[in-house]
């Protein structure tokens, strides 16, 4: 098979799998729609395996779009990146297929799940193989659409919908930003799409391309637009709100989407697009600088959360900063290393704590667990072992890659560098809190107390994780599964990356033992974090503001905007203009008479008066 | 093999003879008229498509058929044969309102002046000179006078046929002043000589440029540009539903092959003119599609809501026209047509079920009729401009047009139209597939809805999937 | 024609333009209407359009007019609008008409080919007939008399036939509008939904 | 003398005084007598035009014809229009603009 076949297989199957359950999955029946849908990706599984070390390939499966100056087709580009990134998508996928059987056997929809489940596969895939703006961008809306859907596959929880609904519209600020910078490159180029052919145009080889020769500042609007893209889908800083939320989806999806790969996708494209970016020294400081912050702005949230799963969430926000810095930083080998190991810890966490909802009977508070570590030892074992790698503790493969980043980024930027190493610290402080507090002591609530092992369906993917978690970073490991393993220039300095990586993990991990062990309730109580900065309520304050003074005006978008200064406050504005303009039709004829004749003045005047002539 | 020019004729004909069997064969069966209307339709576009390029040449210093116009020939043509199963979907609820006698009132006309709207809009199609554009452009308004007021029992209809009246009127004195003063700069009322004229030093630019500020304004006003649009929303609201369809698509359509046409006249090269048109567009577009998209977000009428969109969309176009770039406007007319219309066949076929105009009738459709929900999402989806779908082909081509001229102000406030649209084009699909408590009734749809909703969904789609599909259309 | 008659005429298109819009009584502004355009059909006689004149007197004046003053009378309409003037209107609808003919006045003084007389563009019926196919046209050209009506009759065949058929068509659709829109219902009193 | 201007300065000042009146009136017909007053405008414009525009000699007929046209279809824009009036008037009546303001918003 060769392996331009094997991209259009993966492609195509979860394609045909999702239209199948979309067309017959009420005629057919539940079990088989999750049969064909467990069956499609376990086969992407085994074919992107099979394509582990073949030879690059490219190729265009179909022609699609051809206007004028806009060529666009579904082409594939293979390579050590996309292999790598394909592994982890299908491998992540495939378990959750199968924890899914298990966790949503009870579920009323589940034709619908693995529908929506199959098409995100399908998306993913789509984004992973693109070798154009235009195909990635495609791919890019497809895979926010099935977010949404998965998100808010239990619509009837009213959280759940709004949450949704937030992913949706929080996503859609970026990837607007997206097809500008898409469009802007576009435009630059004379009309090139495709990355292989913009990279020949940037680089001004034999012939000098029209990109090389764009102004600077082409360039950095291009580069933020697509950053822009990525700070939309990774959950970057401001626009990060939605990702929280979004574990109101069911724990399978936190972990497949907002854990493993879709979040991810934004630094997989980031560093696919790289050579755009590092045209831009503007846009490379301003890359690093989103990520360094955002890195160390969710992990001071995660210190104060109580509900496990958003404590991964933002810790998932936090690494993801780290990748995205690292982008920044012009070490995306660096970035995509760290995406490979944190794909497994990070699914391997969140199956975790699924499985530890699962055996709370859906208690996700962890102050009201505890003394877990007896009655669910699997659990509690994979656990540790995925906490173990997110901090950080050497020789597991948290240790390489995030040791990677924090040494690109002592040589480039010292306070970046000082930002990731005290994130570092938090990271260790809020997972150890995190297990010290949900496995450890006394049982808290009846419902820890009546705890009990999850089905071996859901413990077999956490065992086989917990070997990803140990192993990936190691040499053997990474270099078969095609993971791109930065250069190992252990220049000056490593020793003190690596002495202060590990003071970091040693001292995190002691202050929250002193701080947590054997407690009932949480000794610190830091209001700030607890409460995510207040963003939220800084957010609703400025908006209230706004809206007291318009009162009148602003009335329509609460329910939908609900929070999030950078919706809220277009949002108002737009309503205030569209309202007057609503004003204006007011029904009486002899208004839209005089509007009619002003705005026939109002043309005359411009375009005799007052628009330039030449 | 008939070329274009018969064929139009055979539809005025066919027209003329259809008013006067309805008036006159008093024992006929009431099916029999809208049947015929539609058979003729579909046969003028069978015919169309195989049509020959000879055309008389006595016609031909006034009668264009390149490329442009042979589109939206094809395109009124589409859209007379979709509007007139639209119509004969709602047949007895048009009768009910058009007089006393109820559903047994025969309404004839209603079926026969599409036809001659329809060979109107192909003439004004072709049209080389402003005579050739005033005359057609003449007839298709004063029918749509009538149309749109003919559900005269129903207030919101007489409401919207007065307004209409008035502000169409209006715009008719605007446009006819507009040409006077642009055949007084140039001395020409072809499009050529008025382009020719354009370009000469010696042609005042004040006087062309009064003339071409009127002129716009005029045909902006049958297009629903802003600062023109005001007339939009209250008309297609009260309008019955298959005149608001025809309006909003095929009047539209023609609307902009003669707007294309004059901007072309007038921005041709060389001419003396030909920044300030293009800057008074482009003014206009990003007005336009703010003034459509704003007001949108307040409508809790799904085909008032309509009504500002098409504003919204007709705003995307004058952006495409404003970069010159006519193939998108053609692009963009044919990713609007299939979504338009199905919106409005959808609102029909749910007013014929009892089912209401407002966003909260449509609550639990999804329940009701899968089928009319998911054609409602796809409807909706596309004008919102999703990916996969017609309208985000439309809109990415619009945008493209504008980046490639640099107009990132612009392009900026047509983004902010088409993130206003996320919101409240989603809005009717959320309500349509939220559910509600209680035991609801399912809803009939009749085989030839049922076909024509299956054809538009593949329209849309196929489109948006595979937009080589329209273009190949286009050439 | 002398400055004064212009001057006289296009005071009395004018005045009773402005009486349209101020006159309280609908008949009164019908018959003002009438009287500025019979005022109107003497500046097209004034620029040797004698057709368009008196096309202008036998429809306008005379059909258009008579159907305004009938529907009028037949619907019985009493001044009943503006018992008070609405002042909004007024200050806006003014104001428009201000800003349109200050434009207009700005462009005209712009437009130096504007500044010819009738004197400075007079006819050359020789010329004319020498372009001329017709006899009849090119033999009353040349006795130097400008046989409108013919030349308005022969352009409209000769280059607009086809918008002639059109213009029939719209005739007739208007018709059939007029006759669905104004049927006496049956049932007598309307009912409105 | 009189020049082209002074014709073109009547025809737009009867044009701005159809645009006043179609603003201030409240009651329709009046308003429709306005409109064709601007109509009428517009037509001197042409003919001015015309008239100034000499093809071999002659007016120019062609501009001619489009006034032709013009008054034609404005009386059949009439004849529309009053009938719609009148359902209006049967249907509300009235005849006032105040009288159809249900649609807005």
């Amino acid at each position: 098979m060769t392996s331009y076949n094997a991209a259009s297989v993966v492609l195509l199957l979860p394609l045909l799998s999702a239209f199948f359950i979309l067309v017959l999955g009420r005629t057919v029946g539940t079990t088989v729609s999750k049969m064909i849908s467990v069956g499609s990706a376990a086969l992407c599984f085994v074919v992107s395996v099979a394509t582990l070390g073949v030879t690059n390939d490219s190729g265009v499966l179909v022609s699609f779009l051809n206007v004028g100056k806009l060529h666009a087709d579904i082409g594939f580009i293979i390579d050590q990146q996309s292999r790598g990134m394909l592994f982890i998508v299908t491998f992540i996928g495939l378990l959750v297929h199968v924890y899914s059987l298990g966790y949503m056997k009870e579920d009323k929809a589940q034709s619908r799940y693995f529908g929506s489940l199959s098409m995100f596969m399908f998306s993913m895939t789509g984004i992973v193989l693109a070798d154009n703006f235009a195909m990635m961008f495609m791919f890019w809306e497809l895979v926010g659409l099935s977010s949404y859907l998965l998100i808010g596959h239990w619509f009837e929880k009213p959280e759940a919908c709004e949450a949704s609904k937030k992913a949706f519209l929080t996503n859609r600020i970026g990837d607007f930003g997206f097809m500008i910078g898409i469009l802007t490159l576009w435009a630059a180029s004379n009309g090139e799409l495709g990355f292989a052919q913009l990279r020949e145009s940037l680089s001004g080889g034999s012939v000098s391309g029209p990109l090389h020769s764009a102004p600077a500042w082409v360039l950095t609007v291009a580069a933020i637009g697509i950053f822009m893209g990525a700070v939309g889908k990774s959950a970057q800083a401001p626009l990060h709100v939605w990702l929280p939320d979004a574990m109101e989806g069911p724990t399978p999806v936190s972990a497949l989407i907002h854990a493993a790969t879709m979040v991810a996708a934004g630094v997989y494209m980031l560093v696919r697009v790289s050579f755009v970016i590092a045209a831009s020294e503007t846009a490379m400081h301003l890359i690093a600088g989103v990520g360094g912050f955002t890195a160390l702005f969710a992990a001071l949230m995660a210190v104060q959360q109580n509900d496990i799963k958003r404590i991964l969430a933002y810790s998932t926000l936090s690494q993801l900063g780290y990748m995205v810095m690292a982008v920044g930083l012009q070490a995306g080998e660096a970035g995509m290393f760290h995406l490979y190991t944190h794909a497994f810890f990070k699914a391997l966490l969140f199956l975790g704590s699924g499985a530890v909802i699962y055996a709370c009977h859906h208690e996700q508070d962890i102050w009201k667990m505890g003394g877990l570590s007896k009655k669910t030892p699997i659990t509690f074992l994979t656990f540790v072992i995925g906490t173990a790698a997110l901090m950080g503790i050497p020789g597991l493969s948290g240790f390489f890659s995030k040791e990677e980043i924090l040494g690109a980024a002592y040589h480039d930027c010292g306070w970046l560098f000082t930002a990731a190493a005290f994130t570092a610290l938090l990271t260790s402080f809020y997972m150890s809190r995190c297990v010290i507090v949900a496995f450890f002591g006394k049982a808290r609530s009846e419902n820890a107390d009546h705890a009990h092992e999850a089905p071996l369906i859901m413990t077999a993917p956490l065992m086989l994780l917990s070997i990803f978690a140990i192993a990936s970073g190691y040499g053997f490991f990474s270099d078969r599964l095609q993971a791109m393993v930065p250069h190992a220039e252990h220049g000056e300095g490593h020793y003190l990356v690596m002495g202060v990586s590990i003071a970091a993990v040693v001292i995190g991990a002691g202050l929250a033992f002193f701080l947590y062990n054997g407690k009932d309730k949480d000794p610190l109580n830091i209001k700030l974090f607890a409460n995510r900065f207040y963003i939220d309520e800084i957010y609703a304050v400025i908006v209230k503001v706004f809206q007291d003074r318009l009162a009148w005006i602003v009335s329509g978008l609460e329910s939908i905007f609900a929070d999030g200064l950078v919706a809220r406050l277009p949002a108002a504005i737009a309503c205030r203009v569209g309202k007057t303009a609503r004003a204006i039709q007011s029904g009486h004829l002899q208004g839209y008479t005089f509007a009619l004749g002003a705005g026939l003045i109002l043309a005359i005047y411009l375009v005799v008066q007052v628009l330039p002539k030449h | 093999m008939m070329s274009s020019f018969s064929i139009e004729i055979f539809l005025a004909v066919v027209g003329v003879l259809l008013i006067a069997l309805d008036a006159f064969a008093t024992e006929l069966n009431r099916k029999v008229v809208p049947w015929a209307a539609i058979g003729a339709t579909g046969l003028a576009l069978i015919l169309m498509l195989t049509r020959s390029a000879d055309i008389p040449a006595w016609i031909t210093p006034f009668y264009a058929t390149d490329s442009l116009a042979v589109f939206y020939k094809v395109f009124a043509l589409v859209t007379t044969l979709i509007v007139l199963i639209i119509a004969l979907e709602g047949d007895f609820i048009t009768a009910y309102f058009s007089s006393s006698e109820g559903v047994k009132t025969r309404i004839g006309e209603f079926y026969a002046l599409p036809l001659i709207v329809c060979a109107g809009m192909m003439w004004m199609a072709s049209a080389k000179d402003l005579v050739a554009l005033f005359v057609p452009l003449e007839l298709v308004t004063v029918s749509f006078y009538v149309l749109v007021a003919f559900t005269r029992r129903s207030a919101m209809s007489l409401e919207a046929g007065v307004k209409y009246l008035i502000l169409g009127a209006l715009s008719t004195g605007v446009l006819v002043f507009g040409i006077a003063w642009v055949y007084g700069a140039t001395g020409s009322l072809s499009f050529e000589g008025i382009a020719a004229a354009a370009s000469k030093p010696t042609t005042n630019a004040m006087a062309l440029m009064l003339g071409a500020a009127l002129l716009l304004a005029g045909l902006g006003f049958k297009v629903g540009a802003a600062p023109f649009q005001i007339w939009i929303p209250d008309v297609y609201q009260g309008a019955p539903t298959p005149v608001t369809a025809f309006l909003s698509v095929g009047s539209k359509a023609a609307g902009f092959v003669v707007l294309t046409r004059a901007v072309q006249a007038f921005t041709g090269d060389g001419s003396q003119i030909a920044t300030q048109v293009g800057n008074a567009l482009l003014s206009a577009a990003a007005l336009t599609i703010l003034l459509g998209s704003l007001p949108a977000i307040f409508q809790t009428n799904v085909k008032r809501l309509m009504a500002y969109s098409s504003i919204s969309h007709a705003g995307f176009m004058v952006l495409a026209l404003a970069c010159g770039a006519t193939g998108t406007v053609a692009f963009y007319m044919g990713t609007y047509l299939p979504a338009t219309l199905l919106g409005f066949l959808l609102l029909v076929v749910l007013r014929t079920q009892g089912v209401g105009d407002e966003l909260k009738d449509l609550a639990g459709l999804s329940k009701r009729s899968p089928l009319l929900a998911f054609a409602l999402a796809v409807a909706f989806a596309s004008m919102a401009g999703l990916p996969l779908t017609a309208g985000f082909m439309g809109k990415l081509l619009v945008f493209m047009a504008a980046i490639s001229k640099a107009h990132y102000g612009v392009v900026a406030l047509a983004v902010v139209g088409a993130a206003a649209g996320f919101y409240y084009y989603f809005r009717p699909i959320l309500t349509a597939y939220s559910p509600v408590e209680g035991e609801s009734t399912k809803l009939q749809v009749s085989p030839v809805a049922r076909v024509t909703i299956a054809v538009l969904i593949v329209g849309v789609v196929a489109v948006g999937v595979y937009p080589k599909l329209l273009q190949s259309v286009l050439k | 024609m002398p400055s004064v008659l212009f001057y006289l005429f296009a005071a009395i298109t004018l005045l009773f333009g402005v009486g349209v819009v101020v006159a309280r009584n609908p008949v009164a502004s019908a018959l003002s209407l009438v009287c500025s355009f019979t005022g109107l059909a003497a500046l097209f006689i004034s620029l040797d359009a004698y057709f368009i004149g008196t096309l202008q007197i036998l429809v306008y004046a005379g059909a258009v007019m008579v159907l305004f003053l009938f529907i009028i009378m037949l619907l019985d309409i009493k001044a009943a609008e503006g018992r008070q003037t609405n002042y909004a209107t007024a200050v806006g609808g003014l104001l428009l008409a201000v800003l349109f003919t200050v434009q207009i006045a700005m462009v005209l003084g712009d437009f130096k080919e504007g500044n010819k007389t009738l004197a400075d563009q007079t006819l050359n019926l020789g010329a004319a007939a020498s372009k001329t196919s017709l006899n009849t046209i090119k033999d009353e050209l040349a006795e130097g008399t400008l046989p409108d009506a013919k030349l308005m009759g022969f352009t409209l065949f000769d280059k607009y036939p086809f918008q002639l058929q059109v213009v029939g068509l719209l005739l007739l659709a208007g018709t059939v509008g007029v006759v669905v829109l104004s049927k006496r219902d049956r049932g007598g009193k309307e009912e409105v939904s | 003398m009189i020049t082209l201007n002074d014709y073109l300065l009547v025809a737009g000042i009867l044009f701005a005084i159809g645009l006043a009146g179609v603003v201030v009136r409240r009651n329709i017909i009046v308003i429709y007598m306005c409109l064709e007053m601007m109509l009428s405008a517009a037509n001197l414009t042409l003919v001015a035009f015309s008239r100034f525009h000499l093809v071999d000699g002659a007016p120019d007929y062609a501009a001619q014809s489009l006034v032709f046209f013009t008054i034609t279809v404005a009386a059949a824009e009439v004849a529309v229009g009053l009938a719609i009036i009148v359902a209006l008037f049967r249907a509300k009546q009235s005849v006032d603009v105040e009288s159809v303001t249900k649609l807005k918003g």
